[in-house]
């Protein structure tokens, strides 16, 4: 393959966003406009009469690889199930629960300064924050706890495996 | 002077020594420590004058050469043989000084492979699926590390009273753990004797982590004890029945 | 080009990280781990021996799109910003991380000499290195290992594909 096409394509499946024919000959010494546009759509019938599972199209002004339309169907069924991230919120609302637990939520609100209602309720909902009872005292307030599978998400063997404070400060002092 | 710009890329004192065993062309398993253990010190009093931070761990590798070398010049005991495997006083040094050299290689090589985002790019654009949002999962996967669980929590703590950062210590989440496990139970079976909590693991730790968190609870208001005669079972019930969300 | 080789295509191309062989047996029905791994391998020497811009390669125990390495310089022109590099601390402090893992911060120390507190949290955020567990000793101290990001950063298979650590050959047989 001519030492162009492949630097094309090594730019086309890296670039973040569709990439435009103007960037492609900024990036490349000594091409013609009209050189890059008649190497793309080479690309593109070469990957068109492949027949494989991706393709290049022109998207938004700019060409970019895609998988074949035809083919979603398997790949929405590859990301069922893909890894969550949790947000910062919810990641802070975690830390306080697991490091402050038991507690109620209004101990939560108190110490991020803010409403935790729904990170709360979406660390509920991933079941790795558990109500572990009732308080005895007027209004009953809730208690949260971690569960089980806090543990398994983390890799601890029991909550006594947490990093302490000090463990990170620790850390963090010799940077400067 | 040559080594001026030297002074600040040593990664420690091992890597300097490594530096003038290399400038001297001298070989490690037999480091003329005199001669090496000067060069070094010269090397710190330069450090000082350019005012950069002495690390401590440079002072201590001194004091270290400067006891082999006066280990060195005392004469070998009586009666020791020479054939003998005598102890070099030099060998735990360099036997430091070749393991540190095997991973500063081992870094180099690290260096030197195709890296990710420098030598070799993945696809860039989000595809089309990622950008529309996949119904969750039952039993999702969640993909988090404990380092970011104690970076959020310091962050948050960090802007509270001092006091809030009294350290969490591993006997209280000893104590939590004892917590979730017992108010698990209280919930699928009501209600649970001491005896019943214990089970057959009465170590002596247990036994007390197990109290501990009876009492803790209880002073949370989240149990209610009963016994129904001096010394006999003591029963735990949740102090507010039902669960779920209110 | 067969049909089951052009969605393993789709998928790998679509998925974010290094994509198992289990995962593409999970998700195409009724085919046999062994297909697939041939499969692979016929594409891997597909895109090799067609000489383009990307290549097909396993990583960190999975499959994964790259670039090719020799084009790397076009492609690094096209992306703003520079890619954030290890110091020699940091990549000292992982060489140590990679082969003695898993391992405390103190063996790191007694290993470079100096105090590794910096480095270690410089690749605890870059989530090259994570927090193992703790050592059932007094003390409890933290372990330490790298994570599934370092073996797709440095180009990895798995672990036994780091070089050999050069032998430490014994002093009393170097003295002889």
């Amino acid at each position: 393959m001519e030492e162009k096409i492949a630097i094309i394509e090594a730019l086309l499946f890296a670039s973040e966003a569709p990439l435009t024919v103007e960037r492609i000959v900024l990036t490349l010494p000594d091409t013609e406009k009209k050189e890059v546009v008649s190497l793309l759509e080479g690309l593109i019938r070469e990957y068109d009469a492949r027949g494989g599972g991706i393709c290049l199209r022109e998207i938004a002004g700019g060409f970019q690889f895609r998988t074949r339309t035809d083919l979603s169907a398997w790949v929405r069924k590859l990301k069922v199930g893909h890894p969550a991230l949790l947000s910062p919120a919810a990641l802070e609302t975690l830390a306080v629960v697991a490091y402050r637990q038991p507690l109620v939520k209004a101990e939560i609100d108190r110490i991020r300064g803010v409403d935790a209602s729904g990170a709360l309720r979406g660390l509920l909902e991933k079941k790795i924050v558990r109500i572990v009872g009732r308080k005895d005292v007027p209004g009953k307030p809730i208690i949260y706890g971690t569960t089980r599978k806090f543990l398994e998400v983390f890799n601890l063997k029991d909550l006594s495996e947490l990093p302490t404070l000090r463990e990170l400060k620790d850390l963090q002092e010799q940077q400067e | 002077m040559s080594y001026e710009i030297k002074l600040d890329v040593f990664e420690g004192p091992l890597d300097l020594l490594l530096y003038l065993i290399r400038k001297n062309e001298i070989d490690i398993y037999n480091i003329p420590i005199a001669l090496i253990t000067e060069q070094y010190l010269s090397y710190l009093d330069l450090m000082r004058s350019f005012n950069l931070d002495l690390a401590g761990e440079y002072l201590v590798l001194a004091s270290t050469l400067i006891h082999i070398k006066s280990k060195l010049l005392l004469p070998p005991a009586e009666g020791e043989g020479e054939e003998e495997e005598g102890e070099d006083p030099r060998a735990e040094l360099v036997q430091q000084l070749l393991e540190y050299q095997a991973f500063k290689e081992a870094a180099l090589s690290l260096d030197k492979r195709p890296l990710l985002d420098r030598d070799v790019f993945t696809r860039g654009a989000a595809s089309e699926e990622e950008q529309t949002s996949v119904e969750e999962a039952d039993d999702e996967l969640i993909e988090v590390d404990i380092f970011e669980l104690v970076t959020a929590f310091r962050r948050i703590i960090v802007g509270l009273d001092r006091k809030e950062e009294l350290d969490i210590d591993t006997e209280k989440m000893s104590l939590t753990d004892r917590i979730n496990e017992i108010m698990e139970r209280l919930t699928e079976e009501g209600q649970i004797s001491f005896a019943d909590l214990l089970g057959d693991r009465t170590d002596r730790k247990r036994i007390i982590y197990t109290f501990l968190a009876i009492l803790e609870l209880m002073k949370l208001r989240m149990v209610r004890a009963y016994q129904s005669e001096s010394f006999g079972a003591i029963r735990l019930f949740p102090a507010v029945e039902g669960r779920g969300e209110g």
